[in-house]
């Protein structure tokens, strides 16, 4: 997948990206976030069925951010976000089925079951969680930026959050000690405008890609509902950081279609405000109308695309709910991890 | 005195709107406490009432908020700061520990803090490690706090208030899974239960059960299994934990001469650990057999159901655990 | 004391401030930084003889920060500190007897011998300390002037932290919150240079007065070795900050010429340096300077002061010296305040 | 075995420098730790030999930092996180509870932590609460967690360098006032102490005191003023608090049915509490009287000096309730 750096951001210069990918590239990411959305639509209607229980944070209308994200970091650059993680567990390459079975408490489940719909991780597809507490995931990643960094690899740790953790004193003290030490880390705030029920106005004063600037660390505001937007400006900030030029900030503009979590109503906006949303700014919808017109991609392959994506769902659901129930065993094991023989 | 049913969570929010109508210098402050009506609802109407002035959407930021929450109380106000899960509340421990239950002392007497913090503690409903954790015995150590665990809606009602009124900072460990139980409510606008006193929930000869919280609960059905049984037990809801009502334990234990402890956390220098030691240390001569303690198993809590259930003290375990004693 | 709001700061436009001064006003302020430093020197050498324990942190150098603020602040304003509170706690009207009773464990201590060098308050005086850990102060600031808020009073919280402390996240969750409520809270970073032994160059990234931007908090920094300059700028944040626009964040450019506390020697830089600062910025031989120049000052005058300021301390220490030792009875109170019958 | 002596505080030094010796992948980090050798010189040198890259002054922001070597630990670094106190520590809880210490468990052994945590705890010398406070039960009530307090030179040697071998999250507490005092301490790079394990620092018959870090001097003098008066107690030094070596305890008062623990922390829910919970548990049979416990007095510890002094356990302490208890 090759692109031309492009010098400055635009409208324009970001349509500009789109004859950069081949028609097999764009399918291939269309398909992703297709699979992305009927995934989690499966999953809010299992849980809905009583198949998992404790909180369930969908990601849907999100997509591409994680999306984009993924297309423009290399293999071998770590992700690491919060609990509402389902999608940056599948795009780093954890299973459906394995993500499933965590969510359903079996065997099969990424976590053996104990760490259920926030926590999943696999460090061998460098994805590391998936952790609860608002915030505490940022020291996490700047901290893997830092082993990197002291090793001498080529990694850079892709760190995403919330709007509503942009507030919180860890990711300060983050941004402080990752341009101090120039840390090979993306920060990716994933704004969809709320914490839980706090509309953004209401939790957070000013802007947040703004939020490095005082430690020079530079920001950019990123239309998060547009795959080239995501993959150009994750692309650049890459590059800048791989050079050894410290972090980035981008704050991702997104929308949540759906409540907080599986308990959330949503009252607190309105119905109208996320149809329009849907409507106007959709991501899937959006790349598929590219797809469309300047790839001249017919219908019936976007047809097939959502068919092919809800069978993989399906078969995914099928091989979870076959798995048993989680070993108690396991109950007592990972507590600590023991050093080996020898050590 | 005239009842009212209602659930623990209506049972919080009349005594925190109670309060609120007495006293203009009470605000609420914490996240979804206000549009949301609470994230577990416990705050419905309150923003309706009384006003985006006195009922604050704070943004996620325990350490600044509690912090804020503690300032203001310097100053005499007298906040209310609920905290979305004592799990999140560790990262404003600091300034529960540092500012609140220090500056008193450290100021001579000169600086008081009449704050509560609420929220609820330990274990929810598959929400896995971080977010069940049960923090009581940390902050029960500190002087300078109180550490209250209403288990039920009256005493949810009574001790909320009974924190708004005091002058010390007042920690409130609810339980998720308390919220929606209902109860009797005793009516009446200045209806206090006393912060340090507990509770005889069941009276009986043969052993004493001491819980708090959603433990209490516990030690009461397993009263009942007990009794097809043949034993007679006593059982305490200990409702405030920091100060600790000793007599109550030891003069229940002098009758029972047994006792078993089941608490809500982990048992390492938990609060079971705490009462079979003041037990030890003021009715030793009483004891026919060691006091037990049932707690927590010693794992981060898993997220799937049937491991969930088996991390937690069960009636039956504190059942069996009766019979072994009783029976030696 | 009346001054001029100036519309925009440069040093012609400090240095005209001072003619708005009378002279007595202008030696007043003299004799409160000289007598603020003889104290502190003081404090020093006693620590020394072994009167007192601890950590003990001094002021020396700093004195026109503290001073200018006072002057610029209002009656009923409130004043508080980190652990490197003597000279806030002095300027507040807290006496040298009761600071110098505290730090030698007497019963006269301002804190009955409880709180010693870092813990020292009296809210009649609208002094909040002395506290102990770095940053924890900033969010209690910011509670104070919540409520000075709520009761619709005419209070400005006088917020002072260190250079070491403006990394903490508590302060930036206290920024977010106070833009976003518009707290009246004034937030002065002295920056003495050096978080302990850390230069600033090591500890921080970027510039202090740029930490409030993000939040739409206005920032600048300081000469804080210039009585003029603290003054002018703390007045003008005052002036916005009562007029109900918000908080200001004041960057203090200034040094301590002392360790750390009274166990470090400061090997962390040149003995050079601290003697170029003394000797160019000195912020007591500053003020003299205009006092001789502008105001025809004569020499005598300034050791008259200097004489009547070592002879207060020396009175104070005296005073001190006298008392009882704290008493054992107050070990066990002021742990929990008890209610009042009747409450 | 060749001894040198040498005080506790070079004696960490030299454990963390043998460490960072043998593998490259061992860091330092904390504040003031690298140029300022360290705010009680427990880094002497380490910047000179081992470089800025591998020793890391951090600003004074105790969260980032701590979930910054949370972090490199869990890429499989091995991270030493040196507090300036356990009290400003409390500041990063967060990430030493919820992400240290479960992240392998909520990961399904996917996620290791191999990290040390370090730096002083309890009481300093006249440095009122904030800066007084032992958090030791806190962090020993968590499952996920070790927590070591060694008491002598080569205990913290042996300790540290175990510590960072560990491949479990390993908190270290130490105490300001034990890092000038000298003790022998073994010679080569491979002398470990096993963390789990305590130690019989006296043998004695009549009655056993249990004590962890400066409590264990404590302890240790008692005994010598109790020989005087004819009681010969056996002094357990725990060493470990989490692993607890229960057995060594249990043993000790199986043989002397007697028991004080002398504890550096407040009582409620602490860890002498937890002593005796685990006596009444697995001895409550050979105990002929019950388990007494001496803990700092139950107030924030204030700053002058004879105030701080009185709020402390002291040896004449021990030696009355001992005597207390012997004649019974
Ligand atoms: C420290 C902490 N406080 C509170 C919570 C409860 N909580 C979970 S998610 C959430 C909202 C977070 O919003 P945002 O950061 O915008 O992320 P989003 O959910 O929108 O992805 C809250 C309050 C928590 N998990 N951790
Ligand atoms: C949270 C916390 N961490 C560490 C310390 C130890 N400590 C006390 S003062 C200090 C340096 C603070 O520097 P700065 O904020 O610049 O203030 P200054 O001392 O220069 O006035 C440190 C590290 C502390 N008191 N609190
Ligand atoms: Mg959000
Ligand atoms: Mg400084």
């Amino acid at each position: 997948m090759a692109v031309k750096s492009a010098a400055k951001k635009n409208i324009s210069l970001v349509k500009s990206l789109h004859n950069h990918f081949t028609q097999d590239d764009l399918l291939q990411q269309y398909e992703t976030m297709m699979t992305l959305r009927r995934f989690q639509e499966k999953v809010g209607s299992l849980y809905q069925q009583g198949y998992m229980g404790g909180f369930c944070h969908l990601y849907i209308g999100q997509e591409a951010v994680v999306t984009g994200a993924k297309a423009a970091s290399k293999e071998g650059d770590d992700f690491i976000t919060t609990y509402r993680c389902h999608a940056h567990a599948a795009i780093s390459g954890i299973s459906m089925e394995e993500i499933l079975g965590e969510l359903m408490g079996r065997s099969t489940g990424i976590s053996k079951g104990k760490g259920g719909s926030m926590h999943m991780f696999d460090p061998e597809k460098h994805f590391w969680g998936g952790h609860g507490i608002v915030g505490g995931n940022v020291p996490l990643a700047t901290g893997m930026a830092f082993a990197a960094k002291y090793r001498e690899e080529d990694r850079v740790t892709l760190c995403f959050f919330g709007d509503g953790a942009a507030d919180s004193g860890a990711m300060f003290e983050s941004f402080n000690m990752a341009a101090l030490w120039k840390l090979p880390v993306l920060y990716i705030i994933e704004n969809n405008h709320f914490s839980m029920g706090t509309a953004k106005e209401r939790h957070a004063a000013g802007e947040f890609y703004k939020r490095g600037e005082p430690f020079g660390i530079p920001g950019q505001k990123v239309d998060g509902m547009d795959f080239f937007a995501v993959y150009e400006a994750v692309s650049e900030a890459c590059e800048h950081i791989r050079a050894g030029k410290g972090p980035i900030l981008l704050e991702m503009d997104t929308y949540r279609y759906k409540g907080h979590s599986m308990s959330d109503p949503a009252k607190y906006r309105k119905r109208e405000d996320v149809d329009t949303i849907k409507k106007q700014r959709d991501p899937i919808q959006r790349l598929s109308q590219v797809l469309a017109e300047e790839y001249k991609v017919k219908e019936d392959v976007f047809k097939e695309v959502d068919k092919k994506a809800k069978q993989r769902v399906a078969e995914a659901v099928e091989v979870a709910l076959d798995a048993p129930k989680a070993d108690m065993a396991e109950l007592y094991t990972d507590i600590i991890q023991e050093n080996k023989e020898g050590e | 005195m005239a009842m009212i049913k209602q659930t623990y969570r209506d049972a919080l929010r009349d005594g925190m709107s109670e309060e609120m109508r007495r006293d203009p210098e009470v605000f609420l402050m914490g996240e979804e406490v206000a549009e949301y009506q609470g994230a577990y609802k416990c705050s419905a109407g309150m923003l309706q009432e009384f006003g985006p002035k006195r009922v604050i959407d704070s943004p996620i930021t325990e350490l600044g908020f509690t912090g804020l929450g503690v300032g203001a109380a310097f100053m005499g106000m007298r906040p209310i700061i609920e905290y979305m899960s004592w799990s999140f509340a560790l990262l404003s421990s600091d300034q529960i520990i540092n500012s609140a239950a220090k500056t008193y002392y450290m100021s001579g007497g000169k600086v008081g803090c009449p704050i509560v913090f609420r929220g609820i503690n330990g274990l929810g409903k598959m929400v896995a490690a971080q977010h069940s954790h049960d923090y009581t015995n940390m902050y029960a150590n500190c002087p300078g706090l109180k550490v209250v665990c209403p288990v039920t809606p009256a005493d949810a009602k009574g001790l909320i208030k009974a924190a708004v009124r005091d002058n010390a900072p007042v920690l409130v460990m609810e339980n998720e899974r308390l919220y929606g139980m209902e109860g009797e409510v005793p009516e009446g606008d200045d209806v206090l239960v006393e912060i340090g006193k507990a509770k005889v929930v069941k009276e009986g000869s043969d052993i004493t059960l001491i819980g708090y919280s959603m433990s209490t609960l516990q030690c009461q059905k397993a009263a009942e299994m007990l009794m097809k049984e043949g034993v007679d037990a006593e059982v305490i809801d200990l409702r405030s934990i920091r100060p600790l009502d000793k007599q109550a334990i030891v003069k229940s234990v002098q009758k029972t001469n047994r006792a078993v402890v089941v608490e809500e956390g982990y048992s390492f220098a938990g609060i079971a650990s705490e009462i079979m030691a003041v037990i030890s240390e003021e009715a030793f001569d009483a004891l026919d057999a060691p006091v037990a303690r049932l707690s927590l198993k010693d794992i981060p809590i898993p997220y799937a159901d049937h491991m969930e259930q088996a991390s937690m003290v069960q009636a039956e375990d504190i059942v069996e655990k009766v019979l072994a004693i009783c029976k030696v």
